[in-house]
C-alpha cells in the first residue's frame, strides 16, 4: 500500500525552522513566536476536532437520530437533505449521519489501537536494529523486507481466514502494513543518531544497551515517530475501507467509516456520490486533525519549544 | 427406439434460419445502408464479462462467464433453443442431428452432423467424438485427462461404454436409466461439449486450453489473462453465419468500472447488471432486456447446527422471509420472488407452487413451539462478500421474528470453505446457482449435503430423486422431478429467495441479442447497428 | 570492483528474504481453509467427487512434496501449473506483470515530475503562502482512498468530460501508442497520488535545508541567480534522497498498486493475484507472491545501486 | 571608503517581537586595508557580515541604516539588484571549508560557472585557463587535477584556497571573510590567513575579516573593531587596540587568550597556573587601570616579565617540577585501531583505513597528559581507545593494572565511572531531550553512587556546585545553556562518579576564548581540588601547553612525540611538533611584524627527529 507518507529524518529540522544561531540568531525570533502561535492555533484546532468526534463516538446513543444498523429497505438511498435523514441514507436505508456517528466508535478505535501498536513494534525494532551489530540488524531489516514485499493483500487475506473477520484482522492487518513503514522511517532517525556523542557518553557513563534504546535514544526521535503515527491514523482508516471491500473487517451492519466509504464506492458511478463523500469527507477532516495534532505532539516532544526560559 | 420428439421443432427452425440467411445479403451488407431492424455483418463486439472465465477446455470448464465465450467456440452434440425468451429452452440438434434412446433408457443413439469440420479443417465424426468420450472415461486412453474424467463423473459416472457404430453414429450406454442425458449434452460444466481432438493429441492434455478448438461460429485468436479474450468469425461454420466480425471478451470485476466502461461506449454488453443501475442505464438509452436465467438466489441451513434439526425452525424461517419486499427493495423490483428450488426456465419448473408463505406470526408461533423466544435462536449468516446486502437485508428481515442474526461476509473461497465447512454457530449461507435440466435437482440437493445434510436424513427426498434420475419412462420423468422437488420443498431444506429480471445491459446499437431462460447467450445473433 | 562484489551479496542477500516469502506463501495457502477445487464444484459435486478431483492434482500429497515440486516448477515448469486457469503460472502472470510494469512506470513519472513539482514550489516558498497550500494538498491527498479517488476521476474524466477511456488498457480494436497513453493516465495518477506527495514532502524538505547549506551562500554570494541555483545545485543535491525515496515508492507501487488495478481494470498482475486468491489458486498465488516480492527486492537493489552511483564519494572508485 | 557602515540595526522579526542582533553599529573599510571585526559567538558579528550582501537568514533583515559599497547604498536593494554586487564587487569567504563547495560537482565545473557569472561571453576555454590562473595564485601547484577533483577529495585547506579563489577571481573591491580559519588547523590557518594577505596585495582588495581571535588579528588586521551583543565597543588601530585596550571586554578577551610560555612565566612569578592571570608587566604599555573585580582575587603581587619564547631553554620551577610522577594509570602498548566504513547504501565506497597505528603510552597517576595533533590525526579515536569506547584491532589498554581490552560488557561497565570523558561539543554530548540534572542523575543511581534518585539529587547539586553552576541549572535543557555552561554540564557529569581520570577530547575548541579560558581554569582547579588524571586531547599547541603537563604528538595515527611540556622548545623536537609551534599567532601587543619570522625560523631550522614514545 502507498498509503504511507514518510516524513524524512528531517522534517523536524525543517519544522524548526532556519536556525540562525550561530550567526548570532536569537534564542526565540518574533518569526518563531508567530508560527509557534499558528502550530497552537493548528494544535488546538486539531484536538478540538478528535474531541468532537469521540465526544461523538461516546455519546452516540443519545446523538444519534437513529441507531446504526436501524434499516429501512423501502428508504434506501435517500439523497443528501432529505427530510429525516439529513446526510441521506444508505444501500439499506439507514441513516448516514447515524452511521458517521456511530462509525467513530470502531474506526478511530481500531486506527488508533492499530497504529499504537504497529508504532510500538516499529520503533522497537528500528531501535534494536539501529544499536545491535550487523547481524541482529540484518536479520531485522531483511524481516521488514520480507513484509514489504509481502503483498498487503495476500496478508490481510490470510489474518481473516485465520483469524475469521473482524476487527481483529483490520488491527492486524494495518500492524501488518504500517509496522514495515514505522521501521523504515525510525530505522533511519535512529540511524542518525548511532554516531552521535550523546550515546558515547551514555556509553562511557556505563548504560546498557536497553537503557540506551530506550533512554537515550526514545526521547531523541519520539517526536518524529509521533508525526509519523499520527500521520497513520488517516490514512489507515481509508486503507481499513480498501480491506473491508474484500470482506475483510468489521462485519455489517456494523458502522464503520472504512466499510462505509468502501459500500459507498459501489455506487459512485451509479451516481449516490454523497454515499460515498461523506465517510469520505469525515475521514479526511480527522485524518487532517490528527496530522496536525502530530505536528503539535512534536513540538510537546521538543524541549527547545516546550521550555521557554531564557 | 423413438425418435426424438423434439426433432421436428429443430428441423423447423434450422429451415428458417436458412430461410432468413437467404434473405440477408451478407457480402454487401457493409456497403448497403441497413434500414433499422435489418441485420448487418461486421464490426467488433466487445463483451464485459464479470468474472474471469475458467480454463477454456471443453472438459475442464467452469462458471456461465466462461461458457458464456466458450460455447462460441464449442458446441456439444445438442443445444438449447437460445431464441425463446420464455419457457423451459428446447433441445436442439447440434453436433448431432438426430438422436433416440432405448426403451429401458440407458442407450442413446446419435446421428451425427454430415460436413462439419474443426476449426483447423479436420472432419468432426464418429471417430473424433469417440476421441473425447475415451479423453473423460477411459482411462486407457493414452489421452485420458484425469481431471476431466472427475469432473464429468457426475453425469458420466454411470457410462458403461461408448461405441461408433458408423462414421455418422455413436452409441451411448449407461448402467441405469439416463433419460435427461440431451438436455445435459447442453450444459455449459461437466458435460461432454465437443473439443478437437488433434489439438491435445498435439499438445497434450494441458495444453488444450491454449489452443481451444471446436467445430462453433467463432475461432479462438488469443487471451490475456485478467484482461481479455479474442474471437474471430468461423468463415467455415456450418450454421448461420454469424453477424459480427469478431468478439472481445473484457473481463472487468469491478461492477462500477464495468458499468463506466459500458456508459462510455467502450462495452457493448455487459453481464450483471446491479439493480441500481438499471435506471441509470436506462435513462441514457442502454438496453436492460427484461428477462429470467436459469437460477436462483437461495439460502441453505447448516445442518451440523442443532437448530435447524427442527423442521419448524427451518419452516418459520420461510415464514419470516418476505420475497417480495425482498425483490421491491433490495433489487429495486428487478427479481422476482422464488418460491420453489427449481428456478425459472428448469424444464421441471413451477411457477405456481408455493412453500411457505409470508407470515412473521405464524414464524414466531412456530419458533415459540420449537422453544425459542424472542432473541432465543441467534445464528451467523455467511456470505460471499458480494452478497453483503442481501445478508444485511435478511439480518433486519429476521429481528422482527425475534432472531439474532450476525453476519460474516468473507471473500469467494473463504466464503465457500466455510458455507461447506461450517462453524458450529453457522446458520445460513447464501447462493446463486440453477439450471435448465430438472437434474439440476439433484445437483442442488448434493450441494447441501456439503454443507452438512445428511441424505440419511430426508429418506423421502433421496427416494424421491432417485426416481426421477433412473426413470425409464419419459412421459413421467418431469412430473417425477416436481414431486421431488415438492418433497424437498415440504422438508424445508433451502430457501429459494429470487431470481434476477435484468442480468444484462447493452448499448444502444446492439441487435439481435435475446436473453433466453437459460444462463447464458447466443452471440452469433447479435449485430451491431451503425 | 567493491561496488560489484556488494551488488553480488546483496544479489544473494535476497535469496533468503524470497525463500521465507515462499515459504509463508505456501503455508498460508495451504493451512487456511478452502482450495480451489472446493470453491468451484462445492455448489454442485459431493465431497466424494471434490476429493476425487483433488487427487487428479495433486493436491492431496504430503505437503513438503508439494512445496518442493512447487520450487522445482518454477524453475523448470514456467511456476507450476494454474490449477483454475489450466495454464502454466508464469504464462499467464507475465503479460500482466509487464502491464504492471507499464502502470508502475507511468504512475512513477507521475509522481516525479508532479512530486518534485509540488515540493520545488512549496521549498522555494518556503513558509509563504504556496507553501502551506501545497502542504494541505498534500495533506488532503494523502488520506484520500485510492480506490474512491480513482472512481471520481473515472466520473470526471472519462463519463462526464468524456476525455479519457474508462478501463483497460486499449481501445476497442486496438490504438497505437497514443491510445495507450490515454489510458495511462487516470490510472498513473491514481497510482501516483499517495507517493507523489511523499515525495513532495521531501523534495520541499530538501529544497529549505539545502537554501540553508554553506554552498547555497557561496553561489548566492557570488551573484548566482535563484533559478540557475535551485535548478543545478539544489537539484543535484536533493537528487540522491529523490532517487531513493522514488525506489522505495516503487517497490511499494508495485506491491500495492492491486486497488488502481481493480478501478481501472487494468490488467496487471494485481488482478491477476485477486483473481487467483478469490479462486484460491495455489500456483498462480505462490508465483504472483514471488514474482512481486523479487521484483520489490531488485527494485530496492537497483535504487542503493543507483543512489550511489549518484554519489560523487563514489564515482572514482 | 571602500565600505561604509552607518548605524546598522539588523533584527529577527518585525514589529515588536523584533529582536535586535545588530544594534546601530558603524565602521569603515578603507581602500586596501584589512579590518577586523572581532567577537564572541552571538556578538552578531556574523549576521554584520552577512548583511553587506543582502544574504541574511530569512527571518532577519536590515531595519535601519546604511552600508554604502563605493558610492553605492546597499541596504533596500532587491535581491536582484544586489546580485550585480555579489561577487562583482564584493566576495566572500565562509568560515566552513568543508560545506561551501558544491558537493556535487567538480571543483572547474564550479568554478566556470562562476567565472560564467561574471563574463558571460568569456569562452569556455578562458574560463577554464582563468580557473587556473586563479588556483595558482592562491597556491595551488597542481591546478588541472584540482579541477577535476570533487571538493571532498581536497583537503579542508586546499578547498579553503578554492574558495578564496573564487571570491577574488573578479578582483572585488571588497572581500568578506567570516571565520575564514576556525574550522582549520594552526598549520593550515596560518597558510591561509599569508594567502589572505597575499591576494587582497595583489587585487588590491580590502579585507574585511571576521574572527573571534586574537591570534588572527594580530597577523593580518590594520584596524580592529570589538563588537559584544550587537554593538561596537571599541575600535582602532591594532595596535592600540592589542596593546592598550580601552574597554574592559576586549582586554578580558585578550586575556583570556593562553599564549605559548604564559605558564612557565606565572609559575615563575609563583603566580596561579590560571587564564587571565598575568604579570603586571606583560601587556607592554597596557594601560588598563584595574582588573575586574572577580579576577582581582586571583592576581598575586608582581611578576617578572617574561619573554614570549624565552623558555624554550629555561627549566622550569614550580608546578613542573613538583609533578608528581606517579605510577601508570593507564598502559597502552602497541594500540591499532582499524575502520571499515562504507559499502552499498551507506553512500560511501567500502574502505578501511588505520586511524590508530601501533600506539603506546601511558598516563601516570596525577599528571595530565596532553595529546596534540591535527584533525584526522587519530587523537580522537585514540582517546575512545583508551577509554573503552571503542575496541582496539590489536594491542592493548590496561587501566589501573585491568585489561580494558579484555574486558566486556558488565565487567567494563563496571570500571567505567573510573575514567569519564568530556567531549569536544557539550551540546552534542548531552541528550537533548533529557533535562541535566537527569543526566547526572541516571549514571550515579545506575552505578549505586547514589542510593535513591533523591541523593542523586543532592550529589548532581554538589557537583554542579563544583563547576560553579547555580542549582537551578539542574531542571534546564541543553539547549537552553550556553556553550561554556553545557561544557561545566559535561565536565560535572563525569565528575560525579568520582573518577580517577577524566578524557578531555577537545573540550574547549569549540568555545569561545574567555569561556575556554574559564573551563580551562575550572580543570586546573578541579585537578587539584580532587586529585584527577586527564589525559587532554587538543590541537591548540597553547592550549596544551599552558594545561599539560607531557605531551604527546600524533601524525596520521602514530605518536610522533613525546615530551614533557618544557621541554616543548628542546631540541629533540619531531618536525610536526615544531610546525605546531610555528603555526601559532602569538598576540603581538608591541610592534608590528615581528611575529613573521620568530617562530618559523624555528620550524625551519631544526632538523627532523626520530620519532619519540
Amino acid at each position: 500500500m502507498a498509503l504511507l507518507q514518510k516524513p524524512s529524518g528531517e522534517a523536524l529540522a525543517a519544522v524548526r525552522g532556519p536556525a540562525g544561531s550561530r550567526a548570532g540568531g536569537p534564542r526565540r525570533s518574533g518569526a518563531r513566536r508567530r508560527s509557534r502561535a499558528r502550530v497552537n492555533a493548528q494544535v488546538v484546532l486539531a484536538l478540538v476536532i478528535i474531541a468532537a468526534f469521540l465526544a461523538l463516538a461516546l455519546f452516540a446513543p443519545l446523538i444519534a437520530p437513529y441507531a446504526p444498523d436501524a434499516a429501512d429497505a423501502g428508504q434506501k438511498y435517500l439523497p443528501f437533505g432529505s427530510s429525516g435523514h439529513v446526510f441521506g441514507t444508505d444501500e439499506q436505508g439507514r441513516d448516514i449521519l447515524s452511521r458517521l456517528i456511530w462509525g467513530g466508535r470502531t474506526s478511530m478505535v481500531v486506527a488508533l489501537i492499530a497504529v499504537a501498536a504497529s508504532t510500538l513494534v516499529g520503533a522497537t525494532l528500528a531501535l534494536v536494529a539501529g544499536f545491535s551489530g550487523d547481524r541482529v540488524a540484518g536479520l531485522i531489516m531483511r524481516t521488514i523486507d520480507v513484509m514489504f514485499a509481502f503483498p498487503v493483500i495476500i496478508a490481510a487475506l490470510a489474518f481473516a481466514i485465520i483469524l475469521g473477520p473482524g476487527l481483529t484482522v483490520v488491527v492486524l492487518a494495518i500492524v501488518f502494513v504500517a509496522t514495515p513503514y514505522v521501521t523504515r522511517v525510525v530505522f533511519a532517525e535512529v540511524k542518525r543518531h548511532r554516531g552521535r556523542e550523546y550515546v558515547e557518553a551514555a556509553v562511557s557513563l556505563g548504560a546498557g544497551f536497553w537503557s540506551i534504546l530506550f533512554r537515550e535514544v526514545l526521547p531523541n526521535v519520539a517526536g518524529q515517530i509521533v508525526v509519523y503515527a499520527t500521520g497513520l491514523v488517516g490514512a489507515m482508516i481509508v486503507f481499513s475501507s480498501s480491506i473491508s471491500a474484500l470482506g475483510i473487517g468489521v462485519q455489517p451492519p456494523e458502522a464503520d467509516w472504512g466499510r462505509m466509504i468502501s459500500e459507498g464506492a459501489k455506487v459512485i458511478i451509479s451516481g449516490n456520490v454523497t454515499v460515498a463523500l461523506l465517510p469520505g469527507l469525515v475521514v479526511l477532516v480527522v485524518a487532517l486533525a490528527f496530522n496536525w495534532l502530530g505536528d503539535g505532539l512534536n513540538d510537546v516532544f521538543d524541549p527547545h519549544k516546550r521550555r521557554s526560559r531564557s | 427406439m423413438r425418435t426424438n420428439r423434439w426433432l421436428g421443432v429443430g428441423a423447423a427452425l434450422v429451415a428458417a434460419a436458412v430461410v432468413l440467411s437467404g434473405c440477408s445479403n451478407p457480402a454487401g451488407a457493409e456497403d448497403t445502408q441497413a434500414a433499422a431492424g435489418e441485420p448487418q455483418y461486421g464490426g467488433d463486439l466487445v463483451v464485459g464479462l464479470y468474472l474471469e472465465p475458467l480454463a477454456l477446455d471443453p472438459h475442464r470448464q467452469g462458471y456461465w462467464e466462461t461458457y458464456r465465450v466458450s460455447n462460441n467456440i464449442f458446441e456439444g452434440l445438442t443445444r438449447e433453443d437460445t431464441t425463446d425468451t420464455t419457457g423451459p429452452t428446447e433441445i436442439q440438434p447440434a453436433l448431432a442431428t438426430d438422436w433416440s434412446v432405448s426403451d429401458d433408457g440407458t442407450t442413446w443413439t446419435f446421428d451425427l452432423r454430415d460436413g462439419v469440420t474443426f476449426h483447423d479443417g479436420s472432419d468432426w465424426n464418429a471417430e473424433a467424438l469417440d476421441k473425447n468420450v475415451r479423453r473423460i472415461s477411459d482411462p486407457t486412453y493414452e489421452f485420458y485427462d484425469e481431471s476431466s474424467a472427475a469432473k464429468l463423473k457426475q453425469w458420466f459416472g454411470t457410462l458403461t461404454s461408448g461405441t461408433v457404430v458408423d462414421d455418422d453414429t455413436y452409441q451411448f450406454a449407461f448402467s441405469k436409466p439416463f433419460l435427461g442425458f440431451p438436455r445435459i449434452l447442453a450444459q455449459s460444466m461437466a458435460t461432454l461439449t465437443i473439443g478437437n481432438p488433434a489439438v491435445w493429441e498435439q499438445y497434450g492434455n494441458d495444453g488444450f486450453a491454449d489452443h481451444p478448438e471446436g467445430t462453433g461460429p467463432y475461432k479462438f485468436v488469443s487471451r490475456t489473462v485478467g484482461d481479455r479474450i479474442e474471437l474471430e468469425k468461423n468463415e467455415e461454420y456450418w450454421g448461420d453465419e454469424p453477424y459480427v466480425d469478431t468478439i472481445t471478451f473484457r473481463i472487468i470485476p469491478n461492477n462500477q468500472t464495468r458499468l463506466a466502461s459500458l456508459l462510455s461506449g467502450e462495452l457493448d454488453l455487459i453481464s450483471y447488471v446491479q439493480p441500481e443501475d438499471v435506471e441509470t442505464l436506462e435513462a441514457q438509452g442502454f438496453q436492460v432486456p427484461e428477462g429470467t436465467g436459469s437460477s436462483l438466489l437461495y439460502i441453505s441451513y447448516n445442518f451440523t447446527n442443532p437448530a435447524f434439526e427442527d423442521v419448524r425452525v427451518r419452516q418459520a424461517l420461510i415464514h419470516g422471509l418476505d420475497r417480495q419486499k425482498l425483490a421491491d427493495e433490495l433489487y429495486n423490483g428487478y427479481a422476482e420472488p422464488q418460491y420453489s428450488f427449481q428456478p425459472p426456465g428448469n424444464e421441471a419448473y413451477d411457477p405456481e407452487v408455493r412453500d411457505f408463505e409470508y407470515d412473521p406470526e405464524k414464524a414466531i408461533a412456530l419458533l415459540e413451539e420449537a422453544g425459542y423466544g424472542e432473541g432465543d435462536l441467534a445464528f451467523t449468516i455467511v456470505v460471499d462478500v458480494a452478497n453483503q446486502n442481501t445478508a444485511e437485508w435478511l439480518q433486519s428481515q429476521y429481528k422482527e421474528i425475534g432472531v439474532d442474526v450476525e453476519i460474516v461476509s468473507l471473500d469467494r473461497t473463504s466464503y465457500i470453505a466455510r458455507a461447506y465447512g461450517p462453524e458450529e454457530n453457522d446458520g445460513l449461507s447464501l447462493d446463486e446457482y440453477g439450471g435448465t435440466y430438472a437434474e439440476w435437482l439433484s445437483q442442488g440437493f448434493a450441494g447441501l449435503a456439503g454443507k452438512g445434510l445428511d441424505p440419511a436424513d430426508f429418506p423421502e427426498i433421496t427416494g424421491a430423486i432417485d426416481a426421477a434420475a433412473s426413470t425409464a419412462d419419459p412421459d413421467a420423468r418431469i412430473d417425477l422431478w416436481k414431486s421431488a422437488e415438492e418433497t424437498l420443498r415440504n422438508e424445508a431444506v433451502v430457501i429459494p429467495t429470487v431470481n434476477l429480471t435484468r442480468y444484462y445491459a447493452l448499448g444502444s446499437n446492439v441487435e439481435g441479442f435475446v436473453w433466453p431462460a437459460t444462463n447464458w447467450y447466443d452471440l452469433s445473433k447479435v449485430w451491431l447497428a451503425d | 570492483m567493491g561496488t560489484l562484489k556488494h551488488i553480488g551479496w546483496r544479489l544473494v542477500n535476497i535469496l533468503p528474504v524470497l525463500l521465507i516469502v515462499s515459504v509463508l506463501t505456501f503455508l498460508i495457502g495451504r493451512l487456511t481453509p478452502g482450495d480451489p477445487i472446493q470453491g468451484q464444484y462445492a455448489r454442485t459435486f459431493s465431497p466424494e467427487q471434490i476429493e476425487g478431483i483433488r487427487d487428479a492434482y495433486g493436491l492431496n500429497l504430503p505437503l513438503w512434496q508439494q512445496y518442493v515440486k512447487w520450487i522445482g516448477d518454477l524453475f523448470v515448469a514456467g511456476g507450476g501449473r494454474s490449477i483454475v486457469q489450466e495454464a502454466p503460472v508464469f504464462d499467464i502472470l507475465w503479460p500482466n506483470f509487464l502491464n504492471t510494469l507499464v502502470l508502475t512506470a507511468a504512475g512513477v513519472l507521475i509522481c516525479a515530475v508532479v512530486g518534485i513539482a509540488i515540493g520545488t514550489v512549496a521549498g522555494a516558498h518556503h513558509r509563504r503562502f504556496a507553501d502551506r497550500f501545497s502542504m494541505l494538498f498534500v495533506q488532503v491527498g494523502s488520506n484520500l482512498s485510492v480506490y474512491w479517488f480513482g472512481l471520481i476521476l473515472i466520473w470526471i474524466f472519462a463519463l462526464q468530460l468524456k476525455w479519457l477511456p474508462v478501463s483497460g488498457m486499449q481501445s476497442r480494436g486496438g490504438g497505437g501508442f497514443g491510445d495507450l497513453l490515454a489510458h495511462l493516465i487516470l490510472p498513473g495518477i491514481s497510482a501516483a497520488l499517495i507517493s507523489m506527495l511523499v515525495l513532495a514532502r521531501f523534495v520541499r524538505i530538501g529544497i529549505v535545508q539545502e537554501k540553508q547549506s554553506d554552498y547555497y551562500k557561496t553561489f548566492a554570494s557570488q551573484g548566482a541567480g535563484g533559478l540557475s541555483l535551485l535548478g543545478k545545485h539544489v537539484g543535484r543535491n536533493i537528487l540522491p534522497p529523490v532517487v531513493n525515496i522514488i525506489g522505495l515508492e516503487i517497490g511499494t507501487l508495485i506491491t500495492g498498486v492491486l486497488f488502481v488495478e481493480s478501478v481501472f481494470n487494468w490488467p496487471g498482475i494485481g488482478t491477476q493475484l485477486l483473481n487467483a486468491v478469490n479462486g484460491k489458486d495455489y500456483p498462480l498465488i505462490q508465483g504472483g507472491v514471488v514474482l512481486i516480492a523479487l521484483c520489490y527486492l531488485v527494485v530496492n537493489l537497483v535504487t542503493d545501486v543507483a543512489v550511489d552511483a549518484l554519489n560523487p564519494r563514489l564515482r572514482r572508485r | 571608503m571602500t565600505l561604509q557602515v552607518s548605524d546598522l540595526v539588523v533584527e529577527f522579526g518585525t514589529g515588536d517581537d523584533a529582536v535586535r542582533v545588530v544594534d546601530g553599529i558603524s565602521f569603515s573599510v578603507a581602500a586596501g586595508e584589512t579590518f577586523a571585526l572581532v567577537g564572541e559567538s552571538g556578538s552578531g558579528k556574523s549576521i554584520t557580515a552577512a548583511s553587506v550582501l543582502g544574504l541574511l537568514p530569512d527571518s532577519a533583515r536590515v531595519a535601519s541604516g546604511s552600508i554604502r559599497l563605493g558610492g553605492s547604498e546597499l541596504v533596500g536593494l532587491s535581491a536582484r539588484e544586489l546580485r550585480r554586487f555579489r561577487g562583482s564587487q564584493v566576495g566572500m569567504v565562509f568560515q566552513n571549508p568543508l560545506a561551501s563547495l558544491d558537493p556535487s560537482f567538480e571543483v572547474g565545473n564550479q568554478l566556470r560557472e562562476i567565472i560564467g557569472l561574471h563574463e558571460p561571453d568569456l569562452p569556455r576555454v578562458s574560463r577554464e585557463a582563468l580557473a587556473v590562473e586563479w588556483l595558482g595564485r592562491v597556491g595551488i601547484k597542481d591546478a588541472p587535477r584540482v579541477l577535476g577533483s570533487y571538493p571532498h577529495e581536497l583537503s579542508g585547506g586546499m578547498r579553503q584556497r578554492v574558495m578564496i579563489a573564487i571570491a577574488s577571481l573578479s578582483q572585488p573591491a571588497l572581500l568578506i571573510a567570516d571565520e575564514p580559519t576556525t574550522a582549520l588547523d594552526a598549520v593550515i590557518q596560518k597558510q591561509i590567513l599569508d594567502l589572505l594577505r597575499n591576494v587582497i596585495r595583489t587585487t588590491g582588495s580590502s579585507l574585511f575579516i571576521i574572527t573571534h581571535d586574537f591570534g588572527v588579528v594580530s597577523y593580518v588586521a590594520d584596524r580592529v573593531a570589538v563588537m559584544r551583543d550587537g554593538r561596537l565597543v571599541e575600535q582602532g588601530d591594532r595596535e592600540q587596540v592589542l596593546a592598550a585596550p580601552q574597554d574592559a571586554y576586549t582586554r578580558e578577551l585578550i586575556e583570556a587568550v593562553p599564549e605559548i610560555g604564559t605558564r612557565f612565566a606565572l609559575e615563575r612569578a609563583g603566580l596561579p597556573r590560571r587564564l587571565g592571570v598575568r604579570a603586571p608587566d606583560w601587556a607592554v604599555g597596557s594601560g588598563s587601570p584595574v582588573d575586574s573585580a572577580d579576577r582581582a582575587d586571583q592576581v598575586g603581587g608582581a611578576a617578572p616579565a617574561v619573554p614570549v619564547a624565552g623558555a624554550a631553554s629555561g627549566v622550569p620551577r614550580g608546578e613542573a617540577a613538583s609533578a608528581r610522577p606517579g605510577e601508570p594509570l593507564v598502559v597502552v602498548e602497541r594500540a591499532r585501531k582499524e575502520f571499515v566504513v562504507g559499502g552499498i547504501g551507506t553512500g560511501e565506497s567500502r574502505r578501511s583505513f588505520l586511524a590508530v597505528d601501533d600506539v603506546s603510552l601511558e598516563i601516570r597517576r596525577g599528571e595530565v597528559f596532553g595529546l596534540i595533533g591535527e584533525s584526522g590525526s587519530g587523537k580522537s579515536t585514540f582517546a575512545r581507545l583508551a577509554g573503552g569506547l571503542l575496541p582496539l584491532t590489536s594491542g592493548t589498554v590496561t587501566f589501573d593494572g585491568q585489561p580494558l581490552s579484555a574486558l566486556k560488557g558488565r565487567g567494563l561497565r563496571a570500571l567505567r565511572p573510573r575514567f569519564q570523558y568530556v567531549f569536544q561539543d557539550a551540546t552534542s554530548s548531552l541528550n537533548p531531550r533529557v533535562s541535566v540534572g537527569e543526566q547526572i542523575v541516571r549514571p550515579l543511581v545506575r552505578f549505586g553512587k547514589a542510593p535513591s534518585v533523591r541523593a542523586g539529587r543532592a550529589r548532581a547539586a554538589e557537583v554542579l556546585d563544583l563547576v560553579q553552576l547555580p542549582t537551578g541549572t539542574f531542571d534546564r535543557f541543553p539547549h537552553e545553556l550556553s556553550g561554556g555552561q553545557g561544557q561545566r554540564i559535561g565536565i560535572a557529569r563525569a565528575l560525579a562518579l568520582e573518577p580517577d581520570l577524566l578524557i578531555l577530547d577537545e573540550p574547549t575548541s569549540a568555545l569561545d576564548v574567555s569561556t575556554q579560558a574559564a573551563i580551562l581554569n575550572l580543570l586546573l582547579d578541579l585537578r587539584e581540588q580532587l586529585d584527577l588524571s586527564y589525559l587532554f586531547i587538543g590541537h591548540n599547541l597553547a592550549v596544551i601547553e599552558f594545561v599539560c603537563d607531557r605531551i604527546g604528538v600524533l601524525e596520521a595515527g602514530r605518536l610522533v612525540d613525546v615530551f614533557d611540556a618544557h621541554e616543548l622548545f628542546a631540541p629533540g623536537r619531531s618536525p610536526v611538533t615544531r610546525a605546531l609551534l610555528g603555526a601559532i599567532l602569538p598576540i603581538e601587543r608591541s610592534a608590528v611584524g615581528a611575529v613573521d619570522g620568530e617562530l618559523e625560523g624555528l620550524t625551519e631550522t631544526t632538523e627532523p627527529q626520530p620519532v619519540a614514545g
